[in-house]
């Protein structure tokens, strides 16, 4: 995949947000523990970000996925994925479904004020005891007239303090009614104004401290059926859909970070001096920080090799999973051995290392467990056990 | 190492405090990000423990290393790394050279009110320059009459801000070179010219007041000094082999527990209508984890017998330390990743324990620092045109 | 495990047969791709070393099990695994069961010249279909008046060219479930209706006559039964305990030699200058490896203690054997890599290790079913509907 | 990097021509320890593809640089690597300096009849001493009148007994004369029948058995100047850019070898029942295959990132370089890796993953060996030591 200037000008515009709107102020953020959701948004929406390959009749650009891709990489620069993990949801999470299967109206109310950067959204599909699990989501929307009437939980949910709108996967029949789980459920809008909404508490977490993730509650939460995006019952097949660009997400924002703590640490140790000569002329040091430079340009290659092919209209499944099992891997490792080249300072909030390391570590569990991926793999391979046997 | 009847009453004891007066208001302690030093101590001072194999005439047990080692293992029970480090900088440390090297009249005046729980000490080598590379640090303590006069900076002292003394390494001379012109010096922390610079905003073992010290003109009398000057490059050399043990054995229990609480976590954990823990890629991961532990932990029995002995452990302790250091940076990862999203919550322990035990890998002697040392041991080692000598290696 | 003088001794003893009855041929016996094993047998047993562990009336030498160990250790000195293995066959894997539970009648016929060195042994388990899976070996022994008559055949047979005789696991029955359907019985390999069906080409062991051999109505008395009828599947499980250190110990001295001699080399050898050794990312790995050996040695030494004092060491030998299991399929590659083109000629004995350590991985125990085993130690295991035994993996 | 038509045509015919005409015969060469390399290039040739990015004027196909790596791909269907690698010494190490700096006559007289198929030819840099470290050879090429005197020996020569030509890297001048060890090389074309030439021994070698790797032996073994390929003293330039195809060659051929041991333990593992299922339904094996499986398609994406923008005119040392590392690695993971799922089969060598394992170990060493390339990458990414210091 070659890049044009178009997409090299779409990078810089980013970064030029990033680093002047964005890095200065994210340790404050962090130390809040929340972000100024609403700001941010507009700022990007302004810049035409929020909507890079929605429509243009609802404020999008129009561009093509790999515009989307780039845009990801270069939300990496932004020094606290809490932030970056935010707007995913708006940009890439949240809103795929409603632009493709949406009603007009819904798109009116909902996407365009999104892409707008005016109405925050969130994306409700994992339960307390739903993570990796989809099919098992509690939470229901029960017919009553012309509105859906909705009851249960959601966790996890990021933006779901300051958010707006949730785009919400709930069991709209039982699943003996409408055959299996993955044919009962349906996607809705909710607005997080809604009576009966609240917000059952925000989470303290290990990592992504300035976004704020709640966990949410419905409690005879009353929508107009209009909500609803596209048909019903369809919803977990349209949410798998939306998987795929989540994935791809999260892989090309990790690999940018991962840039970065390869940079400050190449940085650093060419700075810092032990027995006289700076840490990085260690060969153990600089051979790892080669080997993990490579590992981080393979992830990519995959990744570009994926958004060519999506482009290309193939069914990428098989390689954005891949994808995904190489940035979980490797945010794994590559904090972990950066870090141990900066000796007390990495274990210094004050610098990067230490918050990537804590922040790049949901990677492997959010959007799709490492295990997960390969479980999808090995069903592309055609290796998968299936029905044959429990293990 | 045999464990006998006596060994396994000194753990039960131990776990014991950890769960009546430690566990209790840790996570308190965890988020106001510091623990009340003295209160904590105290109790394990009534308990004998802070003076395990120190001499009865200074109101230790007299016990040999295998207890302090399995002492330093059940430390690793405490749901946070914070205090147990603050408790081996106590026991294991501060003090092993004031009780070789110092006069009777300070061991009277420091060594027995911290066995008894009553002085909080620290360690004062690494300055913000000089982790790694002792042989570096700049305070120095210039003599002026019957005093020492130091000036200079201390990072990362454990107990920096609750403590009431410091064995401090310094430089008393400019002759000599690196190794022989330092010297250990008892600085007591109220003294004035001691400044706190900063508490340290750290990943690591929030709950322990990590600080910087600045000192000042501090003024000390000359006996504070411990031993001969110009000797304590080498008696911090010897101070730091049982550091590395006590990291050692507090890290691979701390690995351990997070593989037990995982299990239990995981047995109960339903996805796709299994319990997590039946997935075969799960549990023979946790199986492997569950060796290595052993592993290391066999491995360490084995440097302690040797060391007991009388031998130079040089070699297996730092393989041990090289060991547990490795498996800081993976087992507390992938034990967190069965979890799932449960994993990131700081409700959970284990994801305390992702960021605390990764601190193993560094302090205590760093991974790359250990196999350097090993590789001198083998024999491997090409030798190093900068330095002068074999064990100037640390944190 | 503390080795004394005469542990020192047999050591030397060992080390010197080798370098004098082995290492002069040995490049020749595995070209051809034989060794003859009943001159070597003569030469250890002329020593007292096939039988260390059995008792004096028997010709042993009536050792603890801590001997056996270090014997095998030593044989990880052969450059060749094929002979070390053929020795374990002899010494720990065809002849526990016969010494444990045999007639007095039978152990004079072949335990007595078995460890005089008159006899070659084999151990008859793993068939084709069946190598982790013992419970599903198809091979019978029906009961005809005084006699067994055999048919069926057996794979990976080690000796199985040369041997006299084979411990031969069978079933005896078609009742009572696959673990207790199964004997152990003596057969003699120059008993009509035994025929080598092929000698197989490996990767592993060249210089090891490995066979397939087929049973085709073969004859033997019933008094060739080793213990009970039934019983077999029992007694072989309890044979498996010590092959599992057996392979384990050969193994990690090997490994080591791997390291010592890649030292020895890549000191030597110059690259750009310097020597191979002095590239710091190459004595750091080597001083890693080193230190994986010494920690799967410890956890070796730790298993061999518990085992003489009479615990169960399932989990212990089974990590154990995991950890160079696993190190078998890095460390002889990561030793070969700094030999550059060298590595890969047949003349370096580092070429030979590269594929023969590999076996270690899959022998005795594959990784995946040692961590199984090891699971099960733990109560991790999530059982297996098919199963019914706790202990039927192997191989 | 999206193949055409063109391409995937390419590929069958070498696999047709690997399926009938090697695989059938390649056990036999490997118990003979050689095989017939004459005979084999004749029908490579035929096809045309002994020349693929050749000239056509000397009877190439003039197609760009992703024809040849397609190519290599498919070589490396050959169950054998001795016979991959003495065709890739055929197309790809000897022959792209000669065609791009070689004179007609040379290339008239070597080029086009190796072409052909009718002239085996070797590359000659490696010697005893000088392995990685090229710039160390000591053979020596000394001018008398219109010839060059040549004596020296060269190590782990592939095609050495059969070949007809070997392109030779030797020392033309003193290093003190010309500039430094990097400035006093030339490549030159030495026929191998040539008087003072001699094979000292056919090398009894872990893995690519069949193929004759000899140590050759120049006693004032006298060539026309004539047969330099371009100018004097710059054959370690010429060399260095050889190499770079090389690398991508390797990697190439390396990625279908891994495929197949794949391939075959899934096959195998999908048979052999244990404990009364197929091996490959336990979970640790589906998912280690899912991930050896991730990792080679990882080392595909870099290969053709580095192909597309070699094909872009850019300079790709460091695409190529990781490339090569990670085949390396691979190379020591995969085969290892599978084979414990064999079990016993694993070991015996009727299986190929049993060849495999002892074929790809040379992976990580020859053609630049994963260290140097950790070495080569450290230094695009600009944290090398260099001069600095030793370590």
């Amino acid at each position: 995949m070659l890049f044009t200037q178009q997409h090299q000008e779409l990078a810089r515009t980013t970064e030029r947000i990033v680093a002047e709107h964005i890095n200065p102020y994210v340790d404050e953020w962090e130390k809040a523990e929340i972000y100024p959701a609403h700001d941010v948004m507009k700022i990007f929406a302004e810049a035409g970000l929020l909507g890079i390959g929605k429509p243009a009749e609802f404020g999008g650009l129009d561009l093509d996925f790999s515009y989307e891709m780039v845009f990801a990489e270069a939300l990496g620069n932004i020094r606290a994925n809490g932030v970056s993990t935010s707007i995913g949801v708006q940009t890439t999470m949240c809103t795929p479904a409603l632009a493709q299967h949406g009603n007009d109206e819904l798109k009116r109310n909902y996407l365009a004020p999104t892409i707008a950067g005016e109405l925050v959204g969130c994306i409700g599909v994992s339960e307390l005891s739903a993570g990796s699990d989809v099919a098992q989501i509690k939470t229901t929307a029960r017919r009553d007239g012309d509105d859906y009437i909705i009851n249960g939980s959601k966790m996890w949910i990021t933006n779901g303090v300051q958010g707006d709108w949730i785009c919400l996967l709930a069991n709209t029949s039982t699943d003996s009614s409408s055959g299996g789980r993955h044919r009962n459920k349906s996607l809705i809008v909710v607005p997080l104004k809604a009576k009966g909404v609240s917000v059952s508490r925000k989470l303290d977490k290990l990592g992504l401290v300035c976004s704020d993730t709640a966990e949410l509650f419905f409690d005879d939460v009353r929508v107009p059926v209009g909500n609803r995006i596209g048909e019903e019952n369809m919803g977990f097949t349209y949410q798998m859909e939306q998987f795929q660009e989540e994935r791809m997400f999260a892989v090309a924002r990790g690999l940018r970070v991962l840039d970065m703590v390869i940079e400050d640490t190449i940085e650093y140790t060419g700075q810092r001096q032990v027995f006289d000569i700076p840490v990085r002329d260690n060969q153990v040091v600089y051979h790892k920080l080669a080997e993990l430079h490579t590992e981080v340009e393979a992830c990519r290659a995959v990744l570009y090799q994926a958004a060519e092919r999506y482009l290309a209209g193939e069914d990428v499944t098989k390689l954005a999973s891949m994808g995904k099992y190489m940035i979980g891997k490797l945010a794994l490792k590559v904090p972990t051995e950066c870090m141990q080249f900066w000796g007390g300072q990495g274990v210094m909030n004050e610098n990067y290392v230490s918050r990537a390391y804590r922040d790049m570590r949901v990677t492997a569990i959010g959007g799709g467990a490492s295990e997960i991926m390969l479980e999808v793999i090995a069903k592309s391979m055609g290796i998968h056990p299936g029905k044959r046997s429990k293990r | 190492m045999q464990l006998s009847h006596e060994h396994h009453e000194m753990q039960r004891t131990t776990v014991k405090l950890i769960e009546e007066h430690i566990h209790p208001d840790l996570d308190e302690w965890e988020r106001d990000q510091i623990f009340p030093a003295h209160q904590v101590m105290k109790k394990f001072a009534e308990a004998g423990l802070l003076g395990i194999g120190k001499p009865e005439q200074y109101g230790g047990l007299d016990l040999d290393f295998s207890f302090e080692m399995l002492f330093a293992e059940t430390l690793g029970n405490i749901r946070s790394s914070g205090i147990g480090t603050a408790l081996g900088v106590q026991t294991t440390m501060c003090t092993p050279a004031l009780l070789a090297h110092g006069s009777e009249a300070l061991k009277q005046e420091f060594l027995v009110p911290t066995i008894a729980g009553e002085l909080v000490g620290c360690i004062g080598v690494s300055e913000g320059h000089a982790g790694s590379d002792v042989s570096k640090i700049k305070t120095t303590a210039r003599r002026d009459g019957g005093d020492y006069v130091i000036n200079g900076s201390k990072m990362w002292i454990t107990n920096g801000i609750q403590g009431d003394w410091i064995c401090l390494l310094v430089n008393t001379s400019e002759q000599g070179g690196p190794h022989r012109n330092k010297s250990l010096i008892v600085v007591p922390l109220k003294t004035k010219g001691v400044s706190v610079s900063r508490k340290l905003d750290k990943l690591v073992l929030r709950c322990s007041d990590t600080a910087e010290l600045f000192f000042d003109d501090v003024r000390v009398p000359a006996r504070n000094l411990i031993g001969e000057e110009g000797q304590g490059f080498i008696y911090q050399m010897a101070q730091f082999q049982e550091e590395r043990m006590f990291v050692t054995a507090r890290g691979l229990r701390a690995m351990e527990m997070c593989i037990e609480e995982t299990i239990e976590y995981a047995s109960q954990r339903q996805v796709f209508g299994q319990s997590v823990l039946s997935n075969q890629s799960v549990y023979h991961k946790l199986s492997a984890m569950q060796t290595e532990v052993e592993a290391a932990r066999a491995l360490l029995y084995r440097a302690t017998d040797a060391y007991m002995a009388g031998e130079d452990v040089t070699k297996l302790a730092s393989m041990a330390k090289y060991m547990v250091g490795k498996m800081s940076m993976s087992i507390p990862s992938e034990c967190l990743q069965f979890w799932g999203g449960q994993g990131v919550m700081n409700e959970n322990w284990i994801s305390r324990a992702f960021r605390d035990i990764r601190q193993t890998a560094i302090g205590g002697g760093a991974n790359e620092i250990m196999l350097e040392v090993v590789a001198k041991s083998l024999g491997i080692h090409p030798g190093r045109k900068n330095s002068k000598g074999h064990a100037n290696e640390r944190n």
